[in-house]
């Protein structure tokens, strides 16, 4: 056991420094529009453009070698030195801290609702394969897995905003914070709070992340990267339970006397959690990171999909590093994670014999 | 036993019988092959596929003529570190070969004149499609009848691919004799057909299109979907998009598939450190948050149709390769592959004719679930601004309307649906075939 | 037996696969699939090979043809060494020797029809008159009584025994000398598995064909097979002429095998000789004679005289001495639950809270032996091996029973004695200087002539 | 027609149908009828196709459903109508009163969860016990079946045990109720001839010592003639012959089982039964077999199954053939030719209906 989490771990790292370095290597090959913007600007004003360029350069610690600039950031990132972002002009650990629980905000209940109605429903179905009820589920789930979740959300935006105007169409992430901008679960602010520029109440209202107004505006993206995470989990489900429902092990266990209910959670679903729970870390999790690009876009939520959208368009290359080692440390990290929960979970697998 | 097959034995019970019971006897030895001749003569191919490697082979010359002059002789980035290389290649040299010449930079063929890079992508996928997919179905009316029956039990599959073969044919057909919608100032903002807004939306010259009356403009059959913010006609973008979308999916899928089964057959056929090699990388690609790759590429190579399908292509085979990988291994294990390896198969042979026939399921599984995500991809891609700019695509068109979804709420829905529906039916239709060639339930009828 | 006339001839055959553990793979052990085996196949003769499912017997059968590179040995083809042989060699080599299988469902690629799956071996030799190779084709599936109409026909659209003859037919397509059959009927109906055996058997009549049968089932191999070798963890224990081998089996696991065969007469039941427990593991085969640990007929060490089966617990008892794996805690649960209401409920039982005596009662009931063996010695021996065991010496009880109780059948690998020209057996019952008087060889005949 | 009295489980003329997707039915048990007597052993013998583990299945309703249905027939255990009762009651029933062993250890058995599991769960259903009491009772049922250390391997999950040992885990746990009646489904197939011998002894021994009925489901006509005291012969869905084991096998009276015995290794006859089963969802009409039958004369494809008739007056020997009608000569079938397919010739005799001398002749 010991030795396959040895090998597993050595993997990973192995893995991450072949990700960041792909990483590394692409920003550095894209043209530097900012540099571009420097040297045409010092140009158009008559002075020398090298000089512009070389000064840029050294403000962002670009005049050294790649290999340098690759261990040094290499070894900052080891030591918890991210590095500094020039778009948000601060540093990257900032923003990764500023803008991860606004992802969050969405994206954990999503995870946990769509996870449960998912598996639930799945699971019915593959119970009553070729039913109707299993037919509208299968359908469901086609529809889910279809729609465009960025297009899905603009046309919420444009019957619950626009036409029905029951939701903001701009997203507001001040509501969520205090009037110093320190994230709060919840409290109180007069008409003061930079939330309510231009509008005039007395009194106080709510704010924070449990304030009506915060999740009101969080309704309609949960809901939509929910609709692929229910329906991706619900096939999922169902087809694992499918491999069990016609288990030798399922007849004995009805001959047994036990009764449909039993069989489902006990007989079924039991063996089916193992592969289950890799879908949920592994897969699971890669939807919700891509996914959230574009309904933070859309929507407008400052989080971390947006933080990593802005920073590869402005090519602050740091913050493109952090945010594109973050997910995959989280999937490698869950990699392993299920990996040993797979031998924990199921007892046929002896981790004796994996490499 | 001769007897059990009930349709011959009706017919010669006793002749039958007796050629396993008796003739045997008399005419002890087969035939004498004489095996030593064999052995020194080279073997010959079938006409189809003798025509079907001529065309491959045309194409792979004007392909990577068309390549070499785009990338190395043409200006690029490449061009620039291949500077004196350039320098020798003067545009004469192609012009030289006869009936080729250049044109603005590209390789202009005889007939067909210039075909772009992607272009070149799209019609190998098509010839591969028929070549393949096609032509194997006509040859064998009974499997085809026999899979064709069991696909018509689902209703909604059958729907959705004639909804497909509709879009496919519309868009290609389409884009070939209309031209690309082109902005025009003043047109834009016109309602489809049958739908009215307050006129203040619509651009002057739209006013006169459009139905006017009362503050109001109702939507005319002469921009049946109606016009972007920038006066372009949404029908004809529409149309074009689907051209785009069929091609950026099967083209990158067909791709990524040569790449993946060719990669999972050898690995799984030699084993050992290929396979080692081979899965690692998997590991690491799959472990990429691939949109995030698809953004940091596209953005830094940028966007031209070619380079998204490459993208696409070399990105998206990961998980199909291991799907396939783990197919080709229960497959590797089947008594048939053993037969064929103890009558003396190569591998080349057990690769081309057990092997890939048996991962057919897995290769059209993730075929149906590549293809669809890939147009979805492009779509997102283009939504971003980040797709080609030179065409028009369905995301570009959603992204027109998204700032203006309280008035021009038409911009960012018409093409939306079409997105929706031709993704959907990509996904009925592929879980339809994915049952009908289940070889599980082969036999059952 | 000369070499010179075999057409095939195998020699200390081994295959070993390696198990490998650890941060570096490294090897840890060796599962030994098949473990030095030797026999020759004349030709026209059928030879078969029978043994339970773990035995080996299909790793030997796909090893002697070289589908997978065996280990060690030589194999003679025609004189001529295969295991020499280079890429070219041995594709002529795969002309000569055919192989069909035992599942029919899976011997046929789905996706290919009938008639391209019997011409593959002729297509993949390089035989590309495609005119005449249809006429061949044809011709076979007549002479396996299918028509050649059925050329087109997908694998799916016959049935288990037909699939049988289209696989027979496939081998023959290259008209081989040699045929391998790896259980070909077991997957069949009983009525279909005769039709299928009278194919082989007529075929060989017909061609002069040599024949290899792997089975498990002792039925099949009587029907068609002139010699049978009978083999037990990678190893021949018996080889004979068949009828030799089924009336007068001289190794016990050959004894065993026969008498477990449920016959159809309902007058005569009672499975006779029955062997206990399950074929040990190939990676770590037990010592001295491999089937000893089974063996219903081990030799007690001189001067012991006990009944088979109390001698049999007795070494059974050793072994898990030995191991340490006798679980005193589990054995008195077990005892417990079984002496009633006296004990209140079974978690609450300690191995150490019960009184000795009791404690050696119970170990002698899980394991069966008598509360007094037969013979003083041995029960000297054991009741005090048993007083050590329960008072918590372990290592010396297990010392105790080693000293008195080794058998030759641990400690000596038996050698492989011919009888008569053609039957070989591997045992130390056959061996005079290990069993001595015959008073014991004849006690063991007595034993096994009158049924339980 | 037969014995009632000291009946335990009376099948009752069963059919199962299995809907397809294009509407059809298939027959896969067609009108079945047979007892078995508490303490006894009654085998249902067949090839695969015959229904054999339909029927068996269908007495606790264990088949899929849908598709599967039974559209009519009856199966009474104790004088209760098992196909009437309720989902609840049945449940009561299964495991209870009547319990299963399957053919496939490998896969009877849930890969995850401890073999004491599994059979404190069989316990705990059907008796009003404490974990620690089905825990015992799990170890003396496992001590019952052979397994040592019983208290020690409860906790071991099924993987590893071996093949036998499973077999014998899922008989406690098909045990572990007191069942009046084991329906045993192939339970030796997968098994080595070596453990097969030691199933079968285990499971004769069990049912001397709880006086237990037993159904043997089995293709394996040495293992009826080892097993069984009552023998049911089926074929294409319908039972071709049923009798005492000894009647049966001293005077097989149907051509399908005289067939059978015929194909057995070591029989002598190298013959096999040419042809093919005939189509479950349409079968043809007259008897099942006739089309096969070396025996077949024209009134056997006309009409249904021929009845059950008495061989040699013996009334609790049965064969559904039309030899074996009153009014009909049973010879034809006991002592003309037994060379059922030995002359690969099946088909062609059909018509004769009468088997020619030098055939006769050759035999015996």
């Amino acid at each position: 056991m010991k030795w396959y989490i040895a090998k597993r771990l050595v993997w990973s790292v192995f893995a991450a420094l072949i990700i960041l370095t792909i990483g590394f290597v692409l920003m550095d090959v894209v043209p530097d529009q900012g540099l571009q913007q420097v040297e045409f600007q010092a140009q158009t004003e008559g002075q020398s453009g090298d000089q512009a360029v070389q000064a840029y350069e050294e403000r962002r610690g670009l005049d050294e070698p790649l290999i340098d600039r690759y261990t040094s950031f290499v070894t900052g990132f080891v030591q918890g030195d991210w590095g500094w972002s020039y778009e948000y002009q601060q540093p990257v650990t900032e923003v990764i801290t500023d803008t991860l629980p606004y992802s969050m905000m969405y994206g954990v209940p999503s995870i946990i609702i769509s996870t449960i109605i998912g598996m639930a429903i799945g699971l019915y179905s593959a119970v009553n394969q070729y039913t109707k009820t299993d037919y509208a589920a299968t359908f469901f789930s086609f529809f889910g897995v279809s729609i465009p979740n960025w297009w899905f959300g603009i046309i919420l935006l444009v019957i619950f905003g626009s036409f029905l105007g029951w939701v903001d169409l701009d997203f507001s992430h001040r509501v969520a914070e205090t009037a110093d901008g320190d994230l709060t679960w919840l409290g109180t602010a007069d008409s003061s709070h930079p939330a309510f520029i231009g509008e005039n109440f007395e009194g106080e209202r709510q704010i924070g992340i449990l304030s009506p107004t915060n999740l009101k505006q969080l309704i309609l993206p949960t809901f939509v990267s929910m609709t692929a995470g229910i329906a991706a989990m619900m096939r999922y489900a169902r087809a694992e339970a499918l491999e069990y429902v016609d288990a030798e092990f399922v007849k004995t266990a009805k001959s047994k006397g036990v009764s449909n209910w039993r069989i489902v959670v006990r007989h079924i679903l039991r063996p089916a959690a193992v592969p289950l729970s890799t879908i949920l870390v592994g897969r699971f999790l890669g939807l919700f990171l891509t996914g959230s690009y574009l309904i933070e876009v859309v929507f407008g939520i400052p989080g971390l999909g947006l933080a990593s959208y802005e920073a590869i368009i402005n090519q602050d290359q740091n913050l493109v590093l952090v945010t594109l080692l973050v997910p995959t440390f989280l999937v490698l990290v869950s990699n392993l994670a299920q990996d040993i929960a797979y031998v924990v979970l199921d007892p046929r697998i002896s981790y004796g014999d994996r490499t | 036993m001769s007897r059990e097959s009930s349709d011959q034995s009706a017919a010669d019970p006793a002749d039958s019988s007796t050629a396993a019971a008796d003739g045997g006897v008399a005419d002890a030895r087969f035939e004498d092959v004489d095996w030593d001749r064999i052995d020194s003569v080279n073997r010959g191919r079938s006409l189809k596929s003798r025509i079907w490697l001529t065309i491959v082979s045309i194409w792979a010359t004007a392909f990577g003529g068309t390549l070499f002059v785009r990338y190395v002789m043409g200006d690029s980035i490449l061009s620039e570190r291949l500077g004196p290389l350039q320098d020798a290649l003067d545009p004469t040299v192609v012009e030289a070969i006869p009936l080729l010449s250049l044109n603005d930079g590209w390789v202009s063929f005889p007939v067909v004149g210039v075909v772009e890079l992607h272009n070149w992508l799209w019609w190998i996928t098509l010839a591969g499609f028929v070549y393949y997919g096609a032509l194997p179905l006509y040859e064998n009316p009974r499997m085809t009848r026999y899979y064709w029956r069991r696909f018509r039990k689902n209703k909604a599959a059958v729907i959705s691919g004639l909804f497909l073969v509709v879009i496919f044919l519309i868009g290609f057909v389409g884009s070939r004799v209309t031209s690309q919608p082109e902005p025009e100032a003043g047109l834009d903002g016109i309602p489809p057909v049958g739908i009215s807004t307050e006129s203040y939306n619509v651009g002057p010259a739209g006013q006169k299109v459009a139905d006017c009356a009362g503050g109001v403009c109702t939507g005319t059959w002469e921009y049946p979907f109606g016009t972007t913010t920038s006066g372009e006609d949404i029908f004809l973008g529409v149309i074009h998009g689907m051209e785009i979308s069929m091609m950026v999916g099967l083209t990158a899928t067909a791709a990524s598939l040569v790449i993946a089964a060719g990669i999972a057959l050898v690995s799984v056929y030699y084993g050992g450190w290929i396979d080692e090699i081979a899965f690692r990388w998997v590991d690491i690609q799959l472990t990429f948050p691939a949109f995030f790759l698809y953004l940091l590429l596209v953005y830094s190579i940028g966007g031209s149709m070619f380079i998204l399908i490459l993208i696409f292509g070399f990105i998206e085979w990961g998980g199909g390769a291991r799907l396939m990988r783990s197919e080709a291994l229960q497959r590797r294990e089947e008594p048939y592959i053993t037969a064929s390896k103890a009558a003396g198969a190569n591998p080349l042979w057990t690769m081309r004719k057990h092997l890939l026939p048996n991962i057919s399921n897995t290769i059209i599984t993730y075929a149906s679930l590549s293809i669809p995500s890939i147009i979805l991809a492009e779509a997102a891609l283009s939504f971003l601004g980040l797709g080609d700019p030179t065409m028009v695509s369905w995301g570009q068109l959603i992204a027109d309307g998204r700032d203006n979804l309280a008035n021009l709420w038409w911009i960012s829905t018409i093409p939306g649906i079409f997105l929706f529906l031709t993704v959907l039916s990509f996904n009925f239709l592929g879980d339809a075939l994915r049952d009908a060639i289940d070889p599980r339930h082969e036999g059952a009828e | 037996m000369s070499s010179s006339t075999s057409l095939f001839e195998v020699r200390n055959l081994e295959k070993h696969y390696p198990i490998n553990r650890g941060l570096f793979n490294t090897e840890v052990g060796r599962v030994r699939a098949v473990d030095g085996i030797s026999f020759s196949v004349e030709r026209g003769e059928t030879i078969g090979i029978v043994g339970e499912s773990g035995c080996g017997k299909s790793t030997a059968a796909t090893s002697m043809i070289r589908l997978e590179e065996p280990t060690a040995g030589e194999i003679d083809f025609r004189g001529e060494d295969i295991t020499e042989y280079d890429e070219k060699e041995l594709r002529r080599f795969r002309r000569e020797v055919q192989m069909i299988f035992q599942d029919p469902d899976s011997s046929f690629n789905p996706r290919m029809n009938i008639g391209n799956a019997v011409a593959e071996p002729l297509i993949v030799q390089g035989f590309d008159d495609e005119q005449r190779r249809r006429a061949i084709v044809g011709d076979l599936l007549e002479r396996v009584g299918l028509s050649a109409d059925d050329m087109n026909r997908f694998p799916h659209e016959f049935s288990g025994g037909q699939k049988q003859r289209i696989a027979l037919a496939r081998a023959l397509a290259v008209n081989p000398s040699l045929l391998v059959a790896d259980e070909p009927v077991s997957a069949l109906d009983v009525s279909i598995q005769s039709e299928v055996l009278r194919l082989i058997d007529r075929f060989q009549d017909e061609l002069g064909l040599a024949v290899v049968v792997i089975s498990h089932d002792l039925g099949v191999v009587q029907e068609i097979c002139d010699r049978v070798a009978v083999m037990y963890l990678g190893e021949f224990v018996e080889v004979g002429p068949t009828e030799e081998l089924f009336t007068d089996p001289q190794h016990p696991y050959t004894r065993a095998l026969l008498s477990a065969i449920p016959t159809p007469d309902p007058t005569e039941r009672g499975l006779g000789v029955e062997l206990t427990g399950d074929v040990p593991e190939p990676s770590d085969p037990p010592s001295g004679c491999r089937f000893h640990t089974r063996c219903p007929e081990v030799i007690p060490p001189e001067g012991i005289d006990l009944a088979q089966d109390t001698w049999r617990s007795v070494l059974h008892l050793r072994k898990q001495v030995i191991a340490d794996q006798v679980d005193l805690e589990s054995i008195a649960e077990v005892g417990a639950i079984e002496a009633g209401d006296e004990f209140g409920s079974m978690d609450e039982v300690e191995a150490e809270d019960i009184d000795n005596d009791r404690l050696i009662g119970w170990v002698r009931q899980e394991y069966e032996l008598p509360n007094q063996l037969g013979d003083t010695s041995a029960e000297q021996t054991l009741s005090q091996a048993l007083e050590e065991l329960v008072s918590g010496q372990q290592e010396a009880a297990a010392e105790t029973l080693t000293e008195r109780f080794e058998t030759v059948c641990e400690r000596q690998d038996p050698e492989t004695r011919s009888l008569s020209p053609d039957h070989r057996v591997a045992c130390h019952l056959t061996d005079d200087s290990v069993v001595g008087s015959t008073d014991s060889e004849n006690e063991y005949r007595r034993q096994l002539s009158s049924p339980e | 027609m037969s014995v009632h009295t000291d009946t335990l489980l009376d099948v009752e003329d069963l059919h199962v149908y299995f809907r397809t997707d294009t509407g059809e039915n298939v027959r896969a048990v067609d009108g079945v009828s047979f007892q078995v007597q508490p303490g006894k052993t009654t085998a249902i013998v067949g090839e695969s196709g015959s229904g054999k583990t339909v029927t068996s299945e269908a007495i606790t309703q264990l088949f899929p459903s849908p598709p599967g249905y039974i559209p009519e027939g009856s199966v009474t255990l104790d004088g209760q109508d098992l196909t009437e009762i309720s989902d609840d009651e049945m449940r009561s029933v299964r495991g209870g009163k009547i319990s299963h062993i399957f053919q496939n250890p490998q896969g009877a058995l849930n890969p995850v969860y401890t073999v004491g599991w599994q059979i404190r769960e069989a316990v705990m259903l059907h008796q009003d016990v404490s974990k620690t009491e089905a825990n015992e009772r799990a170890v003396e049922l496992m001590t019952q079946v052979g397994i040592p250390e019983a208290s020690t391997r409860l906790d071991d999950y099924p993987h590893e045990f071996s093949g036998g040992q499973k077999q014998r885990v899922i008989i406690a746990m098909a045990l572990a109720c007191e069942p009046d009646l084991l329906i045993a489904d192939e339970p030796t197939t997968a098994l080595d001839v070596t453990i097969q011998a030691q199933i079968l002894n285990l499971l004769k021994e069990l049912q001397e010592e709880r006086d237990m009925a037993m159904l043997f489901i089995t293709h394996d006509l040495g293992v009826v003639a080892e097993v069984a005291d009552r023998v049911v012969v089926m074929y294409a869905g319908k039972v071709m012959e049923r009798g005492p084991v000894m009647d049966v096998f001293q005077t097989p009276a149907h051509p399908y089982t005289r067939a059978l015995l015929e194909c057995l290794p070591g029989e002598g006859g190298l013959g096999g039964i040419p042809g093919q089963l005939p189509e479950p969802t349409d079968p043809p009409d007259g008897c099942r077999f006739a089309d096969r039958c070396p025996h077949a004369v024209e009134m056997c494809t006309e009409g249904g199954q021929p009845d059950l008739y008495d061989v040699r007056n013996t009334e609790a020997h049965t064969a559904s053939c039309v030899h074996f009608a009153p009014t009909m000569d049973p010879g034809v079938v006991l002592d003309g030719s037994e060379r059922v397919a030995t002359d690969g010739r099946g088909r062609t005799s059909t018509d004769a209906g009468q088997p020619s001398d030098d055939e006769e002749a050759e035999h015996r």
